[in-house]
């Protein structure tokens, strides 16, 4: 165990860098730079996933995680100025500092990555045990296909909450109680 | 069999959760606790995925996009809550949400 | 058959009453008072009728229907001497309630008069329930409207008062039930039948330990009941809040129930435990006569003074039931009627006081004599039988318990006989207070005499408890007490 | 007359009262002052002609009538308790007393109380009173007798409090009550213990079977008549329970010479007398009877010598008197003792009678410092007062003096008493004629000191009264002989006292000492009679006023017992056991407080708790595998 293949090496890396990214996210002052940390530290995690042997979950973590539910997250706080307050009285730094620590992180992740993807020996230690989508969604379509129509169900019930509480009347003339 | 021991995976997991649960309890900015459930979240699909990846099984991935959907529907509500939150107490410090007491 | 007739009818009326309320005001207690007085005479002819052909020394099974077969629970009731003298004086104390509560109840008066009647069907079942089962059922039937009085039309910490009571009682009977239940088990691994007859349960031979438990179970139930000492709290806040009626009820007829049970359930039914438990009780006994005295003597409320004087009447009930003694037997029923009689002349008493002045406090009473001569007249005499003034039938009562306790407990009852002194004290506080001294002219604006409905609850009482008081063989002469078997007949002849 | 004629008239005796009692209670505002007095009068009137019949029939061929009317309860199949009377000797004394001077002392009361408002309440009250009376004394069984003892009690409390707007009153009466109640307990604890002991409560049974069933000297018949000993106290005022009486002078006038000097105190010497047969089988009772007749004796007499209000001076002179009766019954002179009673029961109602008549002519004004020189003002009831002032000293030829010379000559060698209980009766008799010349000085001689214009009584009825009273108080002696009532058969079982072997001077010193008293006090009061200036300053001296409030009998009880007693109360007023188990209520709201305040509202602190809790959850499921290589 103490002699690390280059596979741990990369994981090991990686979970570093998911921790470190996460530790930013919580002691975060400003709720934008916290959010990048949480997109940075998601991509780590992705590493590691693809580092598992499960390509399509980092896929998926990349695509709908990072992708679709933190700019979600960024669109929120962007459009309806909901980091307004702490936004406000945080300092501005908008020198160079700030973006230092997310860049630094995501370029090691960029450096892990394309080592990753073009060392020999990590893929073919790699392939053996390799989970692919194909599997997966045989699985998903089998026994789980009742789980999967809940988590439909789930989702439309997200949708229509989330449609409910941010109706329009609420945030355009922030004086009236909110309408209900 | 998979390279990477499981313990490691649980690991690095149970940190990420411990790190999430730490910025639900400490955060006063509803925002900020938020971004640490999504973190918590993101840390049991870790726990998923490596189960999956140790023992060879899909269900670890299955359970994982699961966890996704959820994760999304609950940002979904849970940013629109926080709207609300914003156009009645002006400000998102949880703490100002504690009408319901003994 | 007639005890149940006479339970479905009065409950029957209490719910006519409470109807008839709605459609007319004021008929329900018209409709409460002809039915308490037509279920009453009917009553008394049907057990003229059948007095001759039966000795009522013994328990006369009246009815027995299967209730609930499975656990062969009957709905059985029996008639004897004592439930016969208890459930009149239920029926009089009914009368007497309707009639004291006649202008007293303004708010939801139909259902002040259902609630009324409904507890009065469940004492009546009290006395007369004969399966145990049935017997508790109608314990906590008579027990809830009771709470209901006190609850929505008492004074002014009326809820407080309302919940002290309920808990006393039902924490107390909890006990009671489980002894019932162990009893009837005891009874299913004897003969093989799960049976709640009381009559079964006589001929069952329990082990003395077990049977020392259950005894005591019953005994704190009714112990409770019939307050002695140290769990007596509940009488005087649930007397001071509740309504007159409700007081008059309380203090006429529920004390009587717990005497009942322990004469039924714990003397009759344990005879040899209880005779070993009675020293414990003898004590237990003058303990609340001296400290229901000076306790009485400490109030200045004036119907908290009498609920601690009923608690101190009451001792003397305990000390001469456990003195196993017939002559102190005989002194024990005379009490239970004429405390009923004499208690529920001075809450009646305190009543009138209360809607003339609308206050209960003693000091700021005074001189009422001078403007209700009548009234002052009625005070004294019943503020008499209170202190068991001879010629009334607290005296007669209270001299056969001591008499009889005596030949048992020679130190307790003169211990006990100090509490005539204490009686003494607490009725002159009682009496002068409130109708001798200065009339507080600027407090009180006049006070007015009796009215006629007044003067006849107050003569009614008055001339029952002289009658009772110069011939009380019209209670005693029911049973002849020669061949009750559980009563020790060793009364001293040493001399002669 | 035949046998059942005389029964229906001793039924009928105690009735007449009893019917005027209910009549003029149910009718008491309508009634007018003629037929209100009419009623209760007209009703005492009948009881007091019947008794007399009654004792006429008495006989010695028929001792005894007895009258049953019903069952009142019954005890043991052996023993019932009737409502019936028994009627001796001693009753019709007793009876006689009670009627006589109770229908005189209505006829004064009648006038007396004339402008009173509820006069027909009094009436009543006096009538009901002669009812418990004639019950307690015809009462053949002890529990009627007790029934007729609270009954007087509670009229006596009646009366006493019958003006009660005043708090004085009020208390006066509440006092007389519950003092006279202690009495009466240690006597029901008397007769449970007889009933006990004998099984018998009847009084005639008691008395014979007494002797068969123990011997003289048994510890039961000792505690049984001690505890008599108690009730007759209470009732008597006798000493340990004498301080209510100088209070019942808070009533009217008539009520107290009907209650407090004819009637109520002498029940307590009518029951030791009538319970003899108990009282002989234990001498050692009988020796405390005597010592208690005579501390009181003296101790009544040193009161009244510096009393200033005049009834109260009565009422301790009443009180001495009482003491003087037990004295004698306690030597075991029992006919001396009732005979004392009876002429007792004359002078001083006349005594009383015509302090009331004083007291009405100077506008209610009792006090003896503000009176004197009536003699010439009131000769009528001055003239009447000393014929009773006589009576009480037992000057030679008066009833007093025959009554108390058979007392004191039987004391001597008698062996429950003895000699120097023969010198406490003569030191009382020197101080009764002390008191009695210092009233007679401060009322009657030197200068009048009030101002107020004297309003002498003029009504026929009142003076009539008084002079059959004077009349009656002294040839009352020589009654006694008229009637020939002989007690003797009563007490049959009494040994007769033989007063051979006593020294001769015996009798000259008794005869002497009124007059040895008459001569002090004429030299030590000189200045009361012969004062010429307005006013007379009473002495304050410390003995003095320890005297006036009956030698700190009254504030011994009151720091002893009264004291205490409320303190007591009003410390556990609030009910020590409801505050127990309010305790556990309070308890149990405290627990509910402290977990309630944990639910605030806030979010986080609940998101901290489930991590606390499951991190608990952990370590307790993993207490034993902790340190073994858990298989994760």
């Amino acid at each position: 165990m103490n002699v690390l293949s280059p596979l741990q090496w990369m994981f090991y890396l990686a979970a570093l860098l998911a921790i470190v990214a996460s530790l930013k996210v919580i002691t975060g002052k400003n709720s934008v730079h916290s959010l990048l940390y949480l997109v940075v530290s998601l991509l780590a995690v992705a590493v590691c996933f693809y580092l598992m042997g499960a390509p399509f979950a980092a896929g998926l973590e990349v695509i709908v995680y990072a992708g679709a539910i933190l700019v979600l997250f960024v669109f929120a706080i962007m459009m309806f100025g909901l980091g307004k307050d702490e936004t406000l009285n945080a300092p501005k730094i908008t020198s160079f500092r700030v973006w230092i620590g997310p860049s630094v992180i995501a370029a090691l992740l960029l450096a892990q990555l394309v080592y990753v993807i073009d060392s020999p020996d990590i893929q073919d230690k790699l392939t053996s045990n390799v989970i692919n989508a194909k599997q997966v969604g045989a699985l998903l379509y089998g026994p789980y296909l009742l789980a999967v129509e809940i988590a439909s169900f789930l989702l439309l019930a997200g949708l229509i909450a989330g449609y409910h509480f941010a109706k329009p009347t609420g945030y355009h003339d922030n004086n009236n109680s909110g309408g209900w | 069999m998979s390279v990477i021991p499981l313990e490691h995976i649980l690991i690095l997991a149970s940190i990420l959760f411990v790190i999430g649960f730490v910025g639900v309890i400490v955060r006063k900015n509803t925002l900020y606790i938020l971004m640490s459930l999504e973190v918590m979240l993101n840390a049991v699909g870790v726990a998923f995925i490596g189960a999956g990846s140790v023992w060879q099984q899909a269900d670890g991935q299955v359970m994982f996009i699961l966890i996704l959907t959820l994760a999304a529907a609950e940002v979904a509500v849970g940013l629109a809550l926080l709207l609300q939150m914003q156009t009645r107490f002006k400000s998102l410090d949880i703490d100002l949400l504690s009408k319901l007491k003994g | 058959m007639t005890i149940t007739l006479v339970m479905c009818f009065i409950f029957v009326s209490a719910c006519i009453a409470w109807f008839a309320e709605g459609i007319k005001e004021n008929s329900g207690r018209y409709v409460a008072l002809l039915s308490m007085i037509a279920i009453s005479i009917y009553l008394v002819f049907a057990l003229l009728l059948s007095e001759s052909s039966v000795d009522y020394s013994q328990l006369q099974i009246l009815t027995r229907l299967p209730w609930i077969a499975h656990f062969n629970i009957e709905y059985a009731l029996a008639l004897d001497y004592l439930s016969i003298i208890l459930v009149f004086l239920t029926l009089l104390l009914a009368v007497i309630c309707i009639l004291v509560s006649w202008h007293e109840i303004k708010t939801k008066v139909g259902f002040y008069y259902f609630n009324l009647l409904a507890s009065i069907t469940g004492i009546i079942g009290v006395f007369t329930a004969i399966d145990m089962f049935l017997f508790f059922f109608f314990w906590e039937v008579m027990l809830l409207p009771m709470t209901a009085l006190i609850a929505i039309w008492g004074h002014e910490n009326r809820h407080f008062a309302a919940i002290k009571f309920f808990i006393f009682t039902q924490v107390s009977s909890l006990l009671m039930l489980v002894a019932i239940i162990v009893m009837s088990v005891l009874h299913f691994q004897q003969t093989g039948r799960v049976s709640f007859f009381y009559q079964d349960w006589l001929a069952l031979d329990v082990p003395f330990k077990t049977a020392y438990y259950l005894m005591l179970g019953f005994f704190i139930a009714f112990a409770v009941k019939l307050p002695s000492v140290p769990v007596h709290s509940w009488l005087p806040d649930a007397h001071t809040q509740a309504p007159t009626a409700g007081s008059v009820l309380l203090a006429g007829v529920l004390l009587k129930t717990g005497a009942y049970g322990l004469i039924r359930f714990v003397l009759q039914l344990f005879p040899d435990a209880s005779s070993n438990f009675a020293p414990y009780a003898a004590v237990l006994g003058v303990v609340s006569i001296l400290y229901g005295a000076k306790m009485a003597f400490a109030q200045q409320d004036f119907k908290r003074l009498v609920a601690y004087s009923s608690i101190s009447h009451m001792g003397f009930v305990m000390l001469a039931l456990f003195s196993f003694n017939t002559i102190a037997y005989q002194g024990a029923i005379l009490t239970l009627v004429a405390h009923g009689l004499s208690s529920a002349a001075l809450f009646s008493l305190a009543g009138m006081i209360y809607k003339r002045i609308h206050s209960r406090h003693l000091p700021d009473m005074g001189g009422f004599w001078q403007h209700a001569p009548r009234m002052g007249g009625f005070a004294l005499a019943f503020a008499a039988a209170a202190f068991g003034l001879p010629g009334l039938a607290n005296f007669v009562a209270e001299f056969l318990s001591l008499v009889g306790t005596y030949q048992v407990y020679p130190i307790h009852t003169m211990l006990a006989a100090l509490g005539l002194i204490g009686s003494a004290i607490y009725g002159m506080v009682l009496f002068q207070n409130s109708f001798q001294g200065s009339f507080p002219s600027t407090k009180i604006a006049s006070f007015k005499d009796l009215s006629i409905r007044e003067f006849f609850v107050c003569s009614l009482l008055l001339s029952l408890l002289i009658v009772i008081g110069f011939y009380p063989d019209l209670i005693l002469n029911l049973f002849n007490h020669s061949h009750i078997a559980w009563l020790t007949d060793d009364v001293a002849g040493a001399g002669l | 007359m035949d046998e059942s004629m005389t029964t229906l008239i001793l039924t009928l005796l105690p009735l007449y009262p009893l019917v005027s009692f209910l009549l003029l209670i149910s009718l008491a505002t309508r009634l007018s002052w003629t037929v209100a007095a009419s009623i209760s009068v007209g009703a005492m009137v009948l009881s007091a002609l019947s008794s007399m019949l009654v004792i006429n029939q008495l006989s010695v061929d028929t001792p005894i009538i007895t009258s049953q009317l019903w069952t009142w309860f019954t005890l043991s199949p052996s023993e019932e308790i009737n409502i019936s009377f028994y009627l001796d000797a001693l009753s019709a004394v007793m009876i006689g007393v009670v009627t006589g001077v109770g229908l005189l002392i209505h006829i004064f009361a009648a006038a007396y109380m004339k402008e009173d408002e509820n006069f027909t309440r009094f009436m009543a009250y006096m009538n009901l009173f002669i009812v418990a009376m004639l019950l307690l004394v015809l009462a053949d069984n002890l529990v009627l007798l007790y029934l007729g003892w609270e009954g007087v009690g509670l009229c006596s409390f009646l009366l006493i409090g019958f003006w009660y707007q005043e708090k004085a009153n009020v208390l006066a009466a509440r006092k007389a009550f519950i003092v006279t109640r202690v009495g009466d307990t240690a006597m029901a604890i008397g007769l449970f213990m007889l009933f006990k002991e004998t099984g018998l409560l009847t009084i005639a049974d008691i008395n014979q079977s007494a002797n068969i069933s123990w011997n003289v000297g048994d510890t039961q018949p000792y505690w049984i008549a001690l505890l008599l000993l108690g009730g007759a106290v209470g009732k008597s005022a006798q000493l340990p329970l004498q301080t209510w009486l100088p209070d019942a002078m808070a009533g009217p006038t008539p009520v107290s010479a009907l209650i407090h000097a004819a009637t109520m105190v002498t029940a307590g010497v009518y029951l030791i007398a009538r319970m003899h047969g108990v009282f002989l089988l234990a001498p050692e009772v009988m020796g405390y009877v005597a010592w208690v007749g005579a501390l009181t004796l003296l101790l009544a007499g040193g009161a009244a010598l510096v009393q200033t209000d005049i009834k109260r001076v009565l009422a301790y002179s009443t009180m001495s008197q009482i003491g003087y009766m037990m004295l004698s019954l306690g030597a075991g002179a029992f006919s001396a003792g009732v005979f004392h009673l009876m002429t007792h029961a004359f002078f001083k109602a006349l005594l009383f009678l015509t302090a009331g008549a004083i007291i009405l002519a100077l506008h209610h004004q009792q006090n003896l410092y503000k009176m004197g020189g009536l003699l010439k003002r009131l000769p009528f009831e001055a003239s009447l007062f000393t014929i009773g002032l006589v009576c009480l000293m037992a000057l030679p030829g008066s009833s007093g003096f025959f009554s108390k010379e058979a007392i004191i000559g039987q004391l001597w060698s008698s062996e429950t008493a003895g000699p120097t209980l023969w010198w406490c009766a003569i030191a009382g008799a020197l101080l009764t004629s002390i008191y009695s010349c210092r009233l007679f000085f401060l009322a009657f001689l030197g200068s009048s000191r009030f101002s107020v214009p004297l309003q002498s009584s003029s009504s026929k009825l009142l003076q009539l009264s008084l002079l059959v009273l004077a009349i009656l108080s002294v040839f009352g002696g020589l009654l006694a002989n008229l009637l020939d009532i002989n007690l003797a058969p009563v007490f049959a079982k009494a040994a007769i006292i033989d007063t051979s072997t006593q020294p001769d001077w015996l009798h000259t010193v008794a005869i002497a000492t009124p007059f040895i008293g008459i001569v002090y006090a004429w030299i030590y009061y000189a200045n009361y009679r012969v004062s010429n200036h307005k006013t007379l300053v009473e002495s304050h001296s410390v003995l003095t006023r320890f005297c006036q409030q009956g030698l700190g009998f009254d504030c011994l009880y009151h720091y002893l017992l009264v004291k205490p007693y409320c303190l007591l109360a009003k410390f556990n007023r609030r009910d020590i056991f409801d505050q127990l188990i309010m305790l556990n209520a309070w308890y149990v709201t405290l627990c509910h407080d402290i977990f309630v305040s944990s639910q605030h509202g806030k979010l986080r602190w609940y998101a901290a708790a489930i991590g606390l809790v499951t991190l608990l959850f952990l370590l307790i499921l993993n207490i034993d595998g902790f340190g073994s290589e858990a298989s994760l």
